[in-house]
């Protein structure tokens, strides 16, 4: 199977070579090759193996994914933010009871944890959304990252009213949503909290009780 | 097997540094298995550095020193081409001995 | 690696490290009781008071003259923890490092010897932040340092 | 990615933050600033005695020592520089084998070597790749630490003007950007943006010569966190389990591509490995 790809490689690569001879000066600069972005696709379904809950269709990409990818370290088209946006905004869902609060404590469990959907992952167990690997939130927690924004205060910065934690819903929901190609992964759209843990996490961030309230 | 120990052992004047990495898992016992089983405590219990026949430090370590132990100490009374040796003793009675010539 | 010399020693593994200690003329007999020995209540203790008792003495008094060197405030992991001692109280025979919140205190002993700096420096494990104290025995008398050491969750938390 | 409104936002929040501290009597920035030195502290202290070196002794013992069914030693392994030399090697790491008509690195070099001249099966040859303490050591963990320790202070130097290096290099790129799972992540979600970190551990950015270069030329490393020696195709198949994608295979075509990618934008840099790390 390898033998094939290579070859397959090989020969577009001497196909190409005058072409990224003249290229090779900018090797800083991404490639955008829709047929290397092919060869790359193939060679990575070639090259990985299920392993428990992570089967191999975890390597094809929806539109979001693909797209994010093909303008990944460029400046994204507006028309293509729009369309990003509009889409994955369609696909969020307030809970049928329309109460969105839930515990904030239960929330922090949550934020603390990265278990879930990893091969190493016990799928009987629930995944957290290890919102601490990104952001800070509780200050007491100095083991933050800063991927994302600090979210310390949110509610006491935005004001603790339903349209605020309408917000954090459906940015929990669906990131992509209000930032296209945003880094955080789209929790409620790909089934990674259920509908009580994102309550539980909008409590973290909007119960004026919850410490990262303070 | 015990794999052999890392010795560094530099005289500066009077004084010997003496810096060692060990091979060891420093199992705690308090650790369990993917299957629930505790893995069962297997740790070094003594350590002992001489310098020709002088023993220049012996120390009694828990399972709470850290996996492949660090050691790094001074004495005085070493010159470069002496020798400096470690004995290490584990819970399971397997033994290990190095021996390094200060430089 | 020295496949003759391990070849010796796993032969010799069912002697005590003492006798072989004597047996390879590197301990005099008299030295041999004290390397030996591994305490075995002092390492099972859950407190300083326990630990205190098991090792012989009494109170403790807090000593300005234990210091922490190339210690940090918070460990990345604490799976390794560097940990450096250094007592200047006179007379130090032994240093003993302390974790107050793991399973069981002591973490280690070392006896000083006559002509060794009562200063080393090893690595420890802490399974949460703790006080981590320095117990020096020194003129037949005890003295302790502490100081808390965070220890931190790491990486992207697997 | 909207750069401009993100950053505004992040920008707001900080200062709307540091205000709210600045006010309660104390400083979020500073308190961030002290545990930043505080880890430093601790990764500084660690330098002083690397477990690596124990791995580096066990991988020269093994290096020299006949094995397979063959007997026949590392001695006759080529990794680029000329059978059997081990001085410089990893710096020109991966590079293009007329032997295996394949882009190596130096795993997947390791092991054509010990199934083409020791005679082992592929499986033999990989069966511990990454080793899990006493009871399951790897002979790959070890070998690589000591090649690569062989390297040290050599510029790397990936020579990403021959044709197949340079067509691995362009799709380890794309590899780099491919965001994909349940996660929706890639390479690039932790490792394409300057400055940041994922808890406390600081995230190079590998899409900049200096991050990659600073990345690159510390692996492998004694990672404190699991007492072991971490090869390069270790690090990228952990990478790809936390971004929830299913397992890179060991010396597969893409752990390749992407391992070209990484070393090639670290070219120019003093390797200076095997490192010590959380």
């Amino acid at each position: 199977m390898h033998d094939t790809i290579i070859r397959r490689g090989l020969l577009a690569g001497a196909v190409a070579l005058t072409a990224t001879v003249v290229l090779y000066g900018c090797a800083t600069t991404r490639a955008d090759d829709p047929e290397i972005a092919a060869r790359a696709s193939a060679m990575m379904k070639a090259s990985f193996k299920e392993r428990g809950q992570a089967k191999l269709d975890r390597l094809n990409q929806d539109e979001t994914q693909r797209l994010c990818s093909e303008y990944a370290g460029r400046t994204l088209p507006a028309s293509v933010v729009d369309k990003i946006q509009k889409e994955n905004l369609a696909t969020v869902k307030y809970p049928a009871d329309g109460k969105l609060v839930g515990d904030w404590k239960s929330g922090e469990r949550i934020a603390q944890s990265g278990q879930g959907f990893q091969y190493s992952d016990d799928p009987s167990r629930p995944a957290g959304a290890n919102c601490y690997a990104c952001h800070q939130l509780a200050p007491q927690e100095l083991s933050y990252g800063t991927i994302g924004p600090s979210l310390y205060q949110f509610g006491k910065l935005r004001g603790y009213t339903d349209e605020t934690r309408r917000y954090a819903w459906a940015k929990i929901y669906n990131a992509e949503a209000f930032n296209a190609c945003s880094n955080m992964p789209r929790f409620g759209h790909h089934g990674i909290l259920t509908e009580q843990q994102i309550r539980d996490v909008v409590a973290l961030l909007t119960d004026p009780a919850s410490p990262v309230n303070q | 097997m015990a794999d052999p120990m890392k010795i560094r052992a530099n005289a500066t004047g009077d004084s010997t540094e003496v810096k060692v990495l060990m091979s060891h898992e420093m199992e705690t016992g308090q650790r369990k298995d993917s299957q629930g089983k505790t893995i069962p405590a297997w740790f070094i219990q003594n350590v002992t550095v001489t310098h020709g026949d002088k023993v220049v430090l012996a120390a009694q370590w828990g399972p709470a020193i850290a996996k492949n132990p660090f050691l790094s100490f001074k004495f005085k009374g070493g010159a470069k081409g002496d020798k400096v040796k470690i004995t290490w003793t584990d819970n399971h009675n397997d033994t290990r001995t190095d021996e390094v010539v200060i430089a | 690696m020295d496949s003759r010399r391990r070849q010796a020693l796993k032969s010799g593994g069912g002697l005590t490290l003492a006798t072989l200690l004597v047996a390879a003329g590197w301990l005099k007999p008299g030295d041999a009781a004290a390397a030996d020995a591994w305490n075995k209540s002092a390492f099972e203790t859950k407190s300083l008071d326990d630990t205190m008792k098991a090792l012989g003495g009494g109170t403790p008094a807090t000593s300005k003259d234990i210091a922490f060197f190339s210690t940090p405030d918070i460990a990345e992991n604490g799976a390794v923890v560097p940990i450096g001692i250094t007592s200047s109280v006179p007379k130090t025979e032994s240093i003993a490092i302390l974790v107050e919140k793991n399973p069981n205190m002591l973490a280690a002993v070392f006896d000083i010897p006559a002509g060794t700096e009562p200063s080393l420096s090893t690595r420890i494990k802490m399974g949460q932040t703790s006080n981590v104290v320095a117990l020096v025995k020194a003129d037949g008398k005890y003295y302790v340092a502490s100081k808390e050491i965070k220890v931190t969750l790491g990486g992207c938390g697997g | 990615m909207q750069p401009v409104k993100r950053r505004a936002l992040a920008a707001t929040c900080a200062i709307v933050a540091a205000l709210l501290a600045g006010a309660a009597g104390i400083s979020g920035v500073a308190l961030a600033q002290s545990t930043a030195d505080e880890i430093q502290k601790y990764r500084d202290a660690l330098q002083d005695g690397n477990p690596a070196e124990l791995w580096e002794a066990r991988g020269e013992e093994l290096w020299k020592t006949p094995r397979g069914p063959k007997k026949v030693s590392f001695a006759s392994c080529d990794l680029g520089l000329g059978a059997g030399v081990v001085k410089g090697a990893y710096a020109h790491l991966p590079r293009y084998f007329a032997d295996a008509q394949r882009v190596m690195d130096l795993e997947t070099r390791l092991v054509w070597c010990m199934v083409n001249q020791q005679g082992m099966t592929q499986a033999e040859a990989t069966k511990n790749a990454f080793g899990n303490g006493s009871e399951r050591r790897s002979d790959i963990e070890a070998l690589v630490a000591y090649v690569t320790s062989q390297s040290r202070g050599i510029t790397m130097n990936v020579a990403l003007d021959e044709p197949h290096v340079r067509d691995m290099y362009a799709l380890g790129e794309k590899m780099f950007f491919f965001r994909g799972g349940p996660h929706d992540f890639a390479c690039a979600t932790c490792h394409g943006e300057d400055g940041k970190r994922i808890r406390l551990q600081d995230l190079p950015n590998l899409t900049k010569t200096e991050g990659a270069q600073k990345a690159y030329t510390t692996w492998p490393a004694y990672r404190v966190s699991q007492g072991e020696l971490r090869t390069f195709q270790w690090r990228l198949n952990d990478c790809f389990r936390q971004q929830r994608f299913p397992e890179l295979v060991f010396g597969s075509d893409a752990s390749i591509a992407l391992t070209a990618y990484l070393a090639g934008r670290a070219n120019g840099a003093k390797y200076d490995g095997p490192a010590i790390k959380r």
